[in-house]
């Protein structure tokens, strides 16, 4: 893994906080990620993970503090301005078009950033959205299942196809809402794998139980608690830190 | 994506050739009321592209088919402007304003919402006709003239010949199927259908989901004012009925009748409804009550339409075929 | 019949597209002689709102052209009937659908106003003879009319226009009008004013609540607040029925006299009970009127259908009497359009509603009646204007 | 304006506002509860009304009626949604919208085919006739009044019905939870039954207390359908609280719409409605869409 010369913020958070009916489900969280990074959020589950990751992605808008990207105040901004601004997501519950093939998944993701509004060209005229997809799709692991309907799919294959479309829109950073949640061994570490290379190219805000897949690909591990950070550090510090020992042992199986 | 079944085509394609030789042999008076279906055909069509595809449900749709044949009343009756070349971009121009407009504002809420209040916009719309009494309230007016198409002194269209405006019909129709049918096969129809399958995972792939969804309601508004221009011209009247919710809940029925999501299917809904209809009132006075069983059954029995029912026989033609 | 017709084209439909033999489709035709039976298209509501008034205007006609024989000018009748269901929409496909498909001689219809504009145009482009025996916006004889066109009803002005002279012989000189905001309102409320205020009156204010709300509190409210001598309305069935409850109810009736066109208690004074009583009304019709042919008709009417006879029911009876008369001039020879337009405007029809004739516009020129409930039954107090006609403004026959 | 002439306008409209928020609330209880949108319920309010006049007819009681014909709209209600609606729910609005379209087409036919084509009117009964003077010109109908005050009982009973009690928490969880109420054990099959009754049930009401004052006629269900949608879009749908606040509302801009605006009141109603949605799109008090 190439470590950049200088250590440059990608996305940072200032005292980020969102309530729910009065009850805060994140509370005053500041996090730097760094391009190029790994940085892995974790926590018990109510620990406020997924509720920060619709908050980094714009799904939920923020009752406190600020959200930056690349140096720009992107606080409150609808989700579909921030991942047109190169943030992508994948989620927990797999969320794709299931009456559309993998193929027709992955382009209706990379269609998303023709520049202009297109409705008389069809959209299988569109080379370079077409090879996005494809792409995509070859990179997941799915060439060969491009034209199955994605209900059809195993449960591996659709969390395969989630990651594909996220990067059919050409993201530089990632936000995965638990990517290898409900796999077995076997397709777990081929999807290990797909972020081992992923992390060359790309930042990544990753949220995930399995503690072993966490520290052999983050760089960065943030712990959180009850809505706010409890610590935050490498995996060495975060292995030695007293309180989250205390606070996190006989949670960490996960669910 | 429309995919049209193949046994789908062949209907159409047959329905358009006994289309395209009717007037040969037909008597003026079902010229006439062909061309009414046809028309009808257009804006239950328009409303599929919503209904069928954005998953929009529009109960308000009639405002913008009425509004256009208000604007030719309007321009013809008060500014004795008769020239198509007026009128047809003036109609188009309000019902694109006016579904802008109220478009802007349902777009911002979904399902049930979205219904009541299209339905609420649509009604105030209705009323503000419905009061003016230079444009006959209630009674509705006559249209003092059928647009001219002239150059120079060239008269290129007669739209008081029957035969002529029925081919005009015809022609808009299959056009509008097939811009439509384009739309829909390109990257901005994939997005509709995404939209309506998925819309938060559309936004967080970078879709501007409010913005798709407003051009899909003006796109389908300006083609319901075409067929609004078309029954100005056909029809010659105005009134308030053409644009209040009774006519907007028919032509959802119209289109859930011939299978929506399918462009073909309202174009058969359109067909098969007012033909029945027709038979119908000359049954029994109380062939509402009839109406009122089918629409109920249709609901029950058929949600997919006749589109579903032929999409169901392809299938079984195909497994038989297979089979043999 | 048309259901037959149109069960023929269904079908016929059906085989075309399936690419049959097509060609067996042959249109209707007769041949125009004397021989033939004359088509009577009636195109009036059968079914809605009006439902009532199209069954009366309709068996009253036949009834009376049964009494003159059954046959127009030697000719039997082919009545060709169809419900208009009070769809303006529908009006000019259901008019060409009796003129063009059908072939019918003449055009008998409608009670819709909308739907009798529709009508006119339809009539007029196909050059057939329409007869109006109920709808009454003043357009149809006077910017709408035309030298086939006759009404045999009234215009929404002519039952209006007696009331302001009345009100002002009862020595009112303010008046409030109240009528639904629609254009039959507007045209009798014309009518109302156009006498009331030549005769020196002064309408204080027009009340126009949107039709077919029958929410009137604001209303009467105001009309409390203004305090005028009398006050004019024009509503008819249900709103007519709840607004004279609700102007007994605010207190107004005993205080502020209340007047209005025949329709205003027409068919609803009864259900309004007390709130009707010592209510004025002006219409070309009262039930009980004292001639020999209104009592004969009355009885003849209730006789035939079970149901008491009503101005509407008056209206088919005249029509049919029209049809009898003038198509007697011509020996039942329709085409003979001059001949037929020349009988028709000399005619004069003796009626349960008295003796009238037709103006240049071809609108009724009759008396206007004076009505008044009290002890729960609506009496004629006697004629409020002889021989009235529509001014016919604008009209101009070409 | 004078004090009094405004005063009395603001009760007009107030006590227009109860009679709306009668209806409406069955509206949105439906909504609100099932997700079902049923256009069919300005025909049971038409219903109800017929239902009274025809047993105020047969017995010669008002109250005798109401007893009646409650029953009678009540078991139609449940036997609709037992027998039709109940298999729409897991079908898009859109079928819903269709089936109650259906729905009202029947419903008026067989209006014409039981009770005819006339326009009928109801007695007030006896001890509720008569007026109080509140000007020397005017004076206010005694039932209008007993009017408002059977509106705020319902409104207070509906109150304490979803919040107080056991079946309120039962709807309250069902509206936001389908999936808990079940799994705790209580039959959302026959709630949701019970619920679109009283939906009805409370149409149907308004329809009958209404029509001493309001006329009983063909097609009446029609102009308060559309209306009460605009009462429960502007309030918020599925909100009780909204219900009453959108139709109170709506009672006092219908007013003075015709008083200030004669020339464009049909349409201050709706105007009034854009603008409450431009500022909140779910209306007043609903929950965010």
């Amino acid at each position: 893994m190439a470590e950049p010369a200088a250590r440059e913020t990608v996305l940072e958070t200032r005292k980020l906080g969102r309530l729910f009916g009065g009850l805060a489900a994140v509370q005053d969280v500041s996090l730097t990620v760094e391009r190029g990074r790994v940085h892995a959020i974790v926590g018990p589950n109510g620990a406020g993970k997924t509720t920060l990751i619709n908050l980094l992605s714009g799904d939920l808008k923020p009752s406190a503090g600020t959200v930056g990207y690349e140096g720009r105040d992107i606080t409150g901004w609808p989700a579909h301005r921030v991942a047109r601004l190169g943030i992508g997501r994948s989620y927990q519950k797999t969320n794709i078009f299931r009456d559309f093939t993998a193929f027709e998944n992955c382009r209706l993701a990379a269609q998303a950033r023709l520049p202009r509004l297109s409705l008389l060209r069809p959209a299988a005229g569109h080379r370079d959205v077409t090879e996005q997809a494809a792409h995509a799709l070859e990179l997941c692991g799915l060439a060969e299942r491009r034209d199955t309907r994605a209900a059809s799919m195993s449960y591996g294959e659709q969390r395969q196809l989630e990651l594909a479309m996220m990067l059919a829109t050409g993201p530089q950073l990632l936000l995965l809402d638990e990517p290898l949640a409900g796999m077995g061994p076997e397709e777990s570490a081929r999807v290990l794998d797909l972020l081992r290379r992923l992390a060359a190219g790309h930042t990544m805000v990753m949220i995930e139980h399995d503690m072993d897949a966490v520290f052999s690909i983050a760089d960065e591990i943030t712990v959180m608690v009850n809505g706010s950070v409890l610590a935050s550090g490498t995996p060495a510090e975060i292995r030695a830190n007293k309180a989250v020992q205390d606070a996190y042992l006989g949670e960490e199986a996960p669910e | 994506m429309p995919h049209h079944p193949r046994i789908a085509l062949a209907l159409l394609a047959l329905g358009a050739v006994f289309l395209a030789v009717f007037p040969l042999w037909g008597d003026t008076f079902y010229i006439r009321f062909i061309a009414r279906i046809m028309i009808f055909a257009l804006f239950a069509m328009s409303l599929d592209l919503l209904v069928g595809y954005a998953g929009l449900v529009s109960l308000g749709h009639a405002a913008f088919f009425g509004l256009a044949v208000y604007v030719v009343a309007g321009l013809v009756n008060k500014a004795g402007v008769t020239s198509a070349f007026v009128l047809l971009p003036a109609a188009l121009g309000a019902a694109a304003i006016a579904a802008a407009a109220i478009g802007w504002i349902s777009i911002r809420t979904t399902g049930v919402y979205f219904i009541m209040i299209t339905l609420a916009l649509a009604q105030m719309v209705y009323y503000f006709f419905h009061d003016q009494k230079e444009w006959g309230g209630t009674d509705g007016m006559n249209i003092d003239s059928k647009p001219t198409v002239m150059l120079g002194d060239l008269k290129l269209f007669d739209f008081y010949d029957r035969v002529q405006f029925y081919y005009l019909a015809l022609g808009c129709l299959v056009a509008a199927f097939v811009l439509l049918t384009v739309i829909l096969r390109s990257p901005f129809g994939h997005t509709l259908v995404g939209i309506r399958a998925n819309e938060g995972r559309m936004r967080a792939l970078g879709y501007d989901v409010q913005r798709y969804k407003l051009i899909a309601f003006v796109i389908a508004g300006t083609l319901a004012g075409l067929a609004g221009f078309l029954e100005a011209a056909r029809a010659t009247f105005a009134t308030p009925a053409h644009l209040g919710w009774h006519e907007s809940g028919h032509v959802l029925m119209i289109v859930i009748l011939g299978g929506m999501g399918t462009l073909f299917g309202p174009i058969l809904g359109a067909f098969v409804m007012l033909l029945m209809e027709d038979y119908f009132a000359t049954l029994t006075e109380r062939w509402l009550l009839i109406m009122g069983v089918f629409v109920i059954l249709v609901v029950m029995l058929l949600p997919d339409g006749i589109a579903g029912v032929l999409r169901r026989v392809g299938r079984l033609g195909r497994r038989g075929a297979g089979d043999g | 019949m048309t259901a037959h017709n149109r069960r023929r084209f269904i079908k016929q439909a059906g085989a075309g597209m399936g690419l049959a033999a097509a060609a067996s489709f042959v249109p209707t035709r007769f041949a125009i002689g004397q021989k033939a039976k004359i088509k009577l298209g009636l195109m009036l509501p059968y079914s809605g709102t009006y439902a009532a008034l199209g069954h009366n205007i309709t068996d009253a006609m036949k009834m009376r052209i049964n009494e003159g024989g059954g046959k127009l000018g030697g000719r039997e009748i082919e009545y060709v009937q169809l419900d208009d269901e009070s769809a303006p929409p529908k009006g000019k496909d259901n008019a060409s659908r009796l003129l063009v498909r059908d072939k019918c001689d003449i055009l008998v219809g409608t009670v819709h106003s909308g739907v009798a504009l529709a009508m006119a145009q339809v009539a007029k482009e196909e050059n057939k003879f329409l007869v109006i025996p109920n709808a009454g916006a003043v357009d149809l004889t006077r910017k709408n009319c035309s030298a086939k066109l006759f009404r045999t009803s009234f215009s929404n002005w002519q039952p209006a226009f007696p009331c302001g002279d009345v009100a002002l012989k009862d020595g009112h000189k303010t008046a409030v009008i109240m009528t639904w905001k629609y254009p039959a309102g507007f045209e009798s409320a014309q009518g109302f004013k156009d006498s009331f205020t030549k005769g020196g009156g002064k309408i204080i204010k027009e009340i126009l609540p949107d039709f077919p709300s029958v929410e009137f509190q604001a209303g009467l409210t105001e009309i409390a607040a203004l305090k005028p001598d009398c006050v004019y309305v024009f509503f008819a069935g249900a709103g007519a029925l709840k607004f004279m409850k609700d102007y007994d109810a605010a207190g107004l009736k005993a205080r502020i006299q209340l007047y209005g066109p025949g329709f205003l208690t027409d068919g609803v004074y009864k259900q309004a009970g007390s709130a009707a009583e010592g209510i004025k009304t002006t219409l070309h019709y009262a039930d009980d009127i004292d001639t020999p042919i209104n009592k004969k008709f009355r009885a003849a009417f209730k006789d035939q259908t079970k149901r008491d006879a009503d101005v509407y029911a008056v209206q088919g009876y005249d029509t049919g009497t029209f049809l009898l008369q003038g198509l007697a001039a011509v020996q039942g020879d329709v085409g003979a359009d001059k001949a037929l337009i020349k009988a028709w405007e000399g005619i004069k029809i003796d009626s349960p509603r008295g003796t009238f004739t037709l103006s240049k516009s071809h609108e009724p020129i009759q008396d206007i009646y004076l009505r008044q409930v009290y002890s729960g039954d609506e009496k004629l107090l006697g004629i409020a204007h002889k021989a009235l006609a529509d001014p016919g403004t604008g009209c101009t026959m070409a | 304006m004078s004090l009094s002439y405004f005063l009395i306008q603001t009760l007009n409209g107030v006590q227009y506002g109860f009679l709306l928020f009668l209806v409406a609330s069955g509206l949105t209880l439906v909504f609100g509860i099932m997700g079902v949108i049923n256009l069919a319920h300005g025909a049971f309010y038409m219903v109800g009304a017929y239902l009274a006049w025809w047993f105020a007819e047969q017995t010669g009681s008002f109250v005798l009626a109401l007893l009646l014909s409650l029953p009678v709209t009540v078991l139609l209600g449940l036997a609709t949604e037992r027998f039709a609606i109940r298999y729409l729910y897991a079908r898009d609005h859109l079928y819903q919208v269709l089936f109650t379209y259906g729905l009202i087409l029947i419903l008026n036919e067989l209006q014409r085919l039981l009770f005819g084509n006339d326009v009928h009117g109801l007695p007030i009964p006896a001890p509720l006739a008569g007026s109080i003077p509140l000007t020397e010109a005017q004076s206010y109908p005694i039932y209008r009044i007993f009017l408002s005050f059977t509106c705020i009982a319902v409104a207070a009973a509906l109150y304490l019905l979803i919040q107080r009690t056991r079946l309120g928490m039962v709807i309250r969880a069902g509206s936001t939870h389908r999936e808990m109420v079940s799994a705790l054990g209580f039959d959302i099959a026959r709630l949701f039954m019970v619920v679109f009754g009283l939906g009805v049930a409370l149409a149907a009401f308004a329809g009958m207390i209404a029509a001493p004052v309001n006329t009983v006629y063909p097609g009446m269900g029609d102009h308060i359908l559309i209306i009460s949608f605009v009462v429960v879009v502007i309030g918020g749908i599925g909100s009780i609280k909204g219900a009453f606040v959108g139709a109170m509302v709506v009672g006092i801009a219908d007013t003075f719409g015709r008083v200030l605006l004669p020339t464009g009141a049909g349409v201050v109603v709706y105007a009034v409605m854009a603008l409450v949605l431009l500022w909140r799109p779910q209306g007043l008090f609903g929950r965010t869409v």
